[in-house]
């Protein structure tokens, strides 16, 4: 049933996109993040029933409804225990997790990191848009210090997360940065990570027009972006990585933060394995109380 | 005498529950019936600690009352137990010399002097050899020497024990044992007359306890992953999956926390593969959102809960049914979440699978409501016939269902066929969002008036399970009880007593806790005016829901308290005898049986 | 007509909601009960949106059914919105001419031809020069003019909204206004005679929903901590103290998730503050280990649960009554917690000081069951004294209690006095584990079966709080209505109704819904034999929790259906008139009435 | 009421010392962070009802009972926002947290990064001894990949977290290390921790002896400790502390990773001047409804 990822796809576009019609606001950053998904998938050319897509709760987390894999758009925060439950059940599937900010850094933070350490191959896309968009407006894990939102209407005392600095410090082996300003790149971005072996993490920061910060849209981005390649930056290097993600809020760096030049073997690959070595001292089901039997 | 209640009690180090263990793995090779509780003090490890062993030859379905045999290495250790070893006027109280304390002046509540004898354990130990660490084999020698249990047995059970350690421990240990019966040999004790002949076939009984056999059944269901997060009483069911799941092609993840643990198994049951997760009392809290979003994206999974004192952190290690409220109706909304309880390390294996077969029947979180008596007591199980049980799984969509798929099509049964990523044409959008028979979101009042419905009305043949209740007795007896869980096993045997002195008594345990299968205790009930539902817990939990959707007799009534002292089977027959008297009901029955 | 429902859709843009808006506050202004719903397409922005406006010169109590005057600014739009805005053969219907549909063909079920009336909207609206922009200001100059309400208010209403932008849009949208009652003036409509006086004083009465009025209680009550996480429909509560509590002294942690919400809020109590934190049903259902928590810790907190449709994320802008037997049942081991429901804007402020008092008597969480419907809908409110509420605090330790001072005593009224650190001599050990009196952890069942009798004793009290139900109707009626919530208000409005058609009916509302006051419940239906027990839920949650400890009169049934379409005033009355007329009640009620 | 911190106190270890016996394991290393917590407080000399003491579940989480502090022995992983909401409630206590490696990295690592940028001044100490104590042994978060426990019987397969790296990630002020085989050391770390203003970590290699990993016990740690000072590590320097950091699980580093030499103000002084600053604008109680009021 599967077919393996190859250069040349019989897939085209359309094939991953749905007929649900998108809730989001027009001009809604995340609408540049599914176009640049579907060209990805595309190019990777599996067919859209050998994927599952898992998201949280938010506008961002509709995301999988508007592709035509297996989605599930989960409960708010869930998403990464989800996905890797079904990579574990499955590992022939390509598994895709989606979200928002406040979705994956705030009431589903406490995941991140041990889906990190873990290692499962799945690709998590964050949409960071530095607000509660579903929920209209209020402080996010990545809002800026001092920000005046509807629920810090006398600023945000507190620094806001890092994802990427996080993430680097959780052991990621594959970190980037995106914007649908540059749709070439984040699609070219998001191809990279599900086609690494292991737990790739793209951040995207995909501009909330209704509620986002006006230094956070689409326009900003064009003039501010700066692509890492650019800067000369070496994504093999992890702590040099760190201290570029340290910029993150400030500079809007994109492309690749960090790859593991030489992947570690991946969580389910492990599994496997284990499977494969212990499955012949499986006792069989009807023989399965004898070990209890006392003589 | 055929049935028995040992209670030990020692110092950390005194090994008293390797004694406990030596003596219940022995009884049962040689065929008797046995059920063996342990208990520590709050040390971490090194304090205090005790057992409870109940060796009889007839069947057994509780760890029984009060002591018929109590043993104390020391007396401020044993005390420290209170209700736990409780003495009687008929205890044969054993202790060590080493105290040197005249028997009439034991520091006990309510013993009988002439049952009280001090024996020079330490001393025997000493002498064997081996010292100190043997005092417990020597008690194992005294009591198999005294109950009369056969000798082979259990020094089998103690090669067993020490066989893997240094050929000198053992050595001692035997030594000691020896030493032990060749006491009781030399002093016989006329109040302990020996137990009698097990009748049952030796070596051929199995010994676990309710949480390996839980995982066993797991396995036997087909069940190919788990996810959890350690939490007593129930981690052993994790530990025995990470030792056997992978031999099935499973797989198994501790995660962070009770959230991930259940989101990997709803994730992995997503994936179409039969999936568990287990926990106690807290972590059934925890796992409440997610719970909610496996019944409206009808999702199969069974969730143990193995209950402890709560509420809180509560008592972790002493056992309650005080979380059946929370098994039921936890989680926002109106949902309808199937929950089953066994009653006995026995019994658990079935009702495990019966749990797999109905979560994937209904395609719904059904909730295994275990207890810590039933999950960590060692009780000795005859050998079943594991094909007694047919496996059930999940009706998935045909060839011609696949092409105009929808995934909550609203079907008569209300059942509708179920996909999994990988199926082609299968396709579909799960959601813990309100959605239509494709799966999409809606914010339409009457398409969520519809999917409750439908999510309500899928259960409807569950409340014809009447293999999911045991009755026992009369039918036609006018004092009822009902239990459930490990009280179960009280009123099997509150059951029996209550004949045998010409009650007029039938019983009916639910496995099947919810939904309420009305009919069955309808039908139960006719003709019933008196009775006890009994369970551990303050509220009465059962009581109440039985409440919600039944008339019930009016004498019938709650026998309820709180957990960590179990319920005895006298104290209910006690109960049925006042309720009998008012009812006038004495004389007759009385007059019947004789 | 003295009472009117007012209807209007549009799509995103055409500020219907404006309009709305602009009315409601005009006739609150003007003296009338007001009361305004609103609801949206799925987008987030820029779908169409609708309101509804409820005006009326007598009492009302909830939002009304089929609407009075339906206003369509296009119709694709208006049908979207389905069961909200349900048109009948009285229905005034009015639509943009641009539609150019004849009114005989209109796309809506069940409409008179002769009530339907094609007018100029968005031409209108683009002579005054404001251009589509000022469509929705034409419908309100049309509306008032038909309703011949006064002109000033609305206008004033106007002016408050605009008056801080561009005084060219101001200017434009009074033009379209006045443009809009000219065209009324000139096209009267015979079958809208105009609302009549408003009977009530003009300018003194407020304007606010629930969410805020829960807020400035909070406030009142003298909460100085809040702890959350957004989550609609909850989260204006947090919104309005994040921008008023500080000013109190307090202070506000928008928290990482609903656990930590929670978490810091129960810090907050045992630091001895008054402490809140608000969410929907998702959150509740992670808040419930925490909750657990705060019970045996035995910490005043007040938890306030906006109910939306379930299960699971189901549909966050709709209401329900779904959540309840979460908030009473939820957590594992015997736990009472005290579940109150206001019925509208104006009781969710009493019934939220009731709230804090209760929790800080009573050193419990208490959880305030608001739903969407009242938290969302903006209600004229007459003014109150709110010096008739009394605030309650804590009772803390004396100093002489201070000087054995243990947490937990066992007292009489089994409420011990509470320190908090700073507090010399009190110092205490808090736990989820259970504990003796002085604090300390024990795994004694004696003691734990105590202190579960001390957490539930405490509340005796309770039970005898007459002041926390509503009682309307004549006391010696034979029917019986009881309702909670939201759906209250419908029957408030339904026994008027019944009333008025001479059936003997009264009401109860419960707004403390658990524990259940036997005793209000039992004289409430003495002399009863039928009645309904009407509430927005699938399952009918509080009949069922009734039945757990009363015995029900035999007719009394429950009357329930899932949420997000609201009860009928008149859908109860015809089912009471059922009863009625199945218990031979009609003739000599009717009788009686004449 | 409030007795501010002074060099020379008048209160005793004994004064902190509470009559209750702890239910440890003889040789248990919480026995010598109890004790070294006795000596910073009696250092410091808070009157011990002026210090709340907040833990979660574990072995570990029993600390607050040994104490006379006020103490909330709470539910696992829920000690940091109990005591976010103590010291907002009452900012002039001393609020002190403690736990488990599994209660502070595993169920309640989700807290963790908002406490660490809410910088409140509280000091969070955790045991971490590598295994799950009080439930018997089973793999906790900072189990090192492939160590055979009741849970990983066929040995771990997952990367362990790194507490100290995380921390510095999340923007932690003060981060420091200690092992109870070094007394002093470690209680004067604890004494500095207490003083530093804002949010202070201290993590200890607190060994379980009972189901602890044998290169985790007290000998093990005489004999591999090194002390930053010794190895003239730069505490002011972030990115060097992070690299330091890197080295747990192999190394035993002891002292100050990090410590910023120049505190930024306290989440509840900002507060404070909040609170004054508005105080001004409050409407009376009795009036507190008349906003509403459509005139
Ligand atoms: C348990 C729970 N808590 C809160 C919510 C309410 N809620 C829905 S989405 C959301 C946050 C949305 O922000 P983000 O994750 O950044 O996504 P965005 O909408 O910005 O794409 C919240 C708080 C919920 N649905 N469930
Ligand atoms: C919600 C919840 N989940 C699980 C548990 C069981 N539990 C108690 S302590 C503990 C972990 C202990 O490990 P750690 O935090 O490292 O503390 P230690 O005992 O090692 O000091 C667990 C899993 C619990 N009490 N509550
Ligand atoms: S609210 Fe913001 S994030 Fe949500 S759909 Fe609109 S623009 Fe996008
Ligand atoms: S089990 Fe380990 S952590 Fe717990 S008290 Fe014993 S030695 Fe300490
Ligand atoms: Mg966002
Ligand atoms: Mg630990």
């Amino acid at each position: 049933m599967t077919t393996n990822a190859s250069q040349c796809s019989s897939f085209q576009i359309n094939d991953y996109r749905s007929d649900l019609k998108p809730i989001w606001c027009p001009g809604c950053g995340d609408y540049g993040v599914v176009t640049s998904l579907y060209r990805a998938l595309a190019h990777i050319g599996r067919p859209p029933h050998e994927i599952a897509f898992v998201s949280g709760i938010g506008c961002s987390s509709r995301i999988p409804g508007y592709t035509t894999a297996y989605g599930f758009n989960s409960v708010h925060g869930r998403a990464l225990p989800i996905a890797q439950g079904i990579k574990l059940a499955n590992p022939e599937l390509l598994v895709l997790v989606a979200g928002g900010d406040g979705d994956g850094f705030s009431i589903g933070g406490g995941h991140l990191p041990h889906a990190v350490r873990r290692n499962m191959d799945l690709t998590y896309v964050v949409m960071d848009n530095q607000i509660y968009g579903l929920t209209k407006g209020q402080l996010s894990p990545t809002s800026h210090r001092g920000v005046h939102t509807v629920t810090s209407p006398e600023g945000s005392l507190e620094e806001p997360v890092n994802p990427l600095l996080y993430v680097l410090a959780y052991g990621a082996n594959f970190v980037a940065q995106g914007t649908p300003a540059d749709m070439p790149g984040l699609s070219a971005m998001i191809e990279e990570a599900i086609r690494y072996p292991g737990f790739a993490f793209v951040n995207v920061q995909s501009p909330c027009v209704t509620f986002g910060p006006p230094e956070q849209q689409l326009r900003a981005h064009k003039e501010g972006m700066k692509s890492l390649v650019s800067l000369g930056h070496d994504p093999t290097n992890r702590v040099q990585a760190m201290s570029m993600a340290q910029a993150y809020g400030h500079e809007l760096y994109t492309g690749v933060f960090y790859r593991h030049p030489d992947p570690p073997p991946s969580y389910e690959k492990l599994v496997a394995e284990r499977q494969d070595h212990m499955k012949a001292t499986a006792v069989p089901r009807e023989r399965l109380l004898d070990r209890f039997v006392q003589h | 005498m055929s049935d028995l209640v040992i209670g030990m009690a020692g110092a950390g180090g005194d090994g008293i529950i390797a004694a406990g263990e030596s003596l219940t793995v022995g009884a049962t090779l040689d065929g008797y019936h046995v059920i063996m509780t342990k208990s520590f003090g709050s040390q971490i490890r090194g304090g205090e600690s005790s057992c409870r062993v109940r060796v009889s030859a007839t069947p057994i379905f509780n760890q029984g009352g009060v002591l018929d045999v109590a043993v104390a290495l020391n007396w401020s250790d044993f005390l420290k137990f209170g209700a736990e070893l409780p003495v009687g006027p008929r205890t044969i109280v054993l202790y060590d010399s080493e105290s040197h304390l005249d028997p009439a002046v034991l520091p006990v509540e309510g013993y009988s002097e002439d049952r009280a004898f001090s024996v020079p354990i330490t001393e025997m130990a000493r002498k064997s050899g081996g010292g100190d660490r043997v005092k417990n084999m020597v008690v194992v020698g005294l009591l198999t020497g005294w109950l009369q249990l056969a000798e082979g047995p259990t020094r089998k059970g103690i090669r067993k024990r020490f066989g893997a350690k240094d050929p000198a421990v053992l050595a001692a240990a035997e030594k000691a044992f020896d030493d032990g019966r060749a006491y009781a040999a030399a002093n016989p004790i006329a109040a302990l007359p020996g137990l009698g002949a097990s009748g049952g076939a030796a070596g051929t009984n199995m010994l676990t306890d309710g949480n390996e056999m839980c995982a066993s059944a797991a396995l036997f269901s087909g069940c190919t992953f788990f996810g959890g997060y350690p939490i007593t009483p129930s981690t052993e069911i994790m530990q025995f999956l990470s030792r056997e799941i992978w031999k099935y092609g499973g797989s198994l993840l501790q995660a962070e926390d009770e959230i991930a643990g259940i989101g990997a198994a709803v994730g992995a049951s997503f994936a179409g593969k039969k999936s568990m997760t287990a926990t106690s009392g807290p972590g059934l809290s925890l796992k409440t959102e997610v719970l909610g979003l496996a019944s409206i994206a009808e999702l199969p999974l069974v969730v143990v809960n193995v209950q402890r004192g709560g509420p809180s952190t509560g008592m972790p290690t002493k056992t309650e049914q005080a979380d059946l409220y929370q098994s039921v109706f936890s989680s926002h909304g109106d949902v309808l979440r199937p929950v089953l309880a066994p009653t006995s390390v026995a019994d658990i294996f079935g009702v495990t699978v019966h749990a797999f077969n109905i979560a994937e029947e209904y395609q719904t979180p059904v909730i295994l409501l275990s207890d810590q008596e039933i999950a960590q007591r060692k009780e000795s199980v005859e050998p079943f016939d594991l094909s007694q049980f047919p496996i059930v799984s999940r009706r998935e969509p045909t060839a011609e269902e696949l092409e105009h798929y929808q995934r909550f099509r609203l079907t008569e049964s209300s059942i509708s066929p179920i996909s999994h990523p990988g199926m082609a044409g299968g396709s579909y959008q799960g959601a813990g969002i309100e959605h239509n028979e494709a799966g999409s979101p809606t914010a339409s009042g009457v398409m969520h008036a519809r999917m409750n419905e439908k999510r309500f009305h899928k259960f409807a043949p569950l409340y014809e399970r009447r293999d999911l209740f045991l009755i026992e007795g009369d039918p036609q007896a006018p004092l009822a009880l009902v239990s459930w869980g490990s009280t179960a096993g009280v009123c099997r045997e509150a059951l029996r007593l209550a004949e045998d002195e010409g009650l007029p008594v039938k019983l009916l345990v639910p496995y099947l806790l919810y939904p309420v299968a009305e009919k069955v205790y309808q039908e139960f009930f006719r003709g019933v005016s008196a009775g006890l539902l009994v369970e551990q817990s303050y509220q009465g939990q059962l009581y109440r829901i039985l409440r919600m959707v039944l008339d019930l007799p009016s004498g019938f009534e709650s026998c309820a308290h709180s957990g960590a002292i179990p319920f005895q089977p006298s104290e209910v027959v006690d109960h049925l005898r006042g309720q009998a008297e008012k009812l006038g009901l004495l004389e007759p029955a009385a007059a019947a049986a004789s």
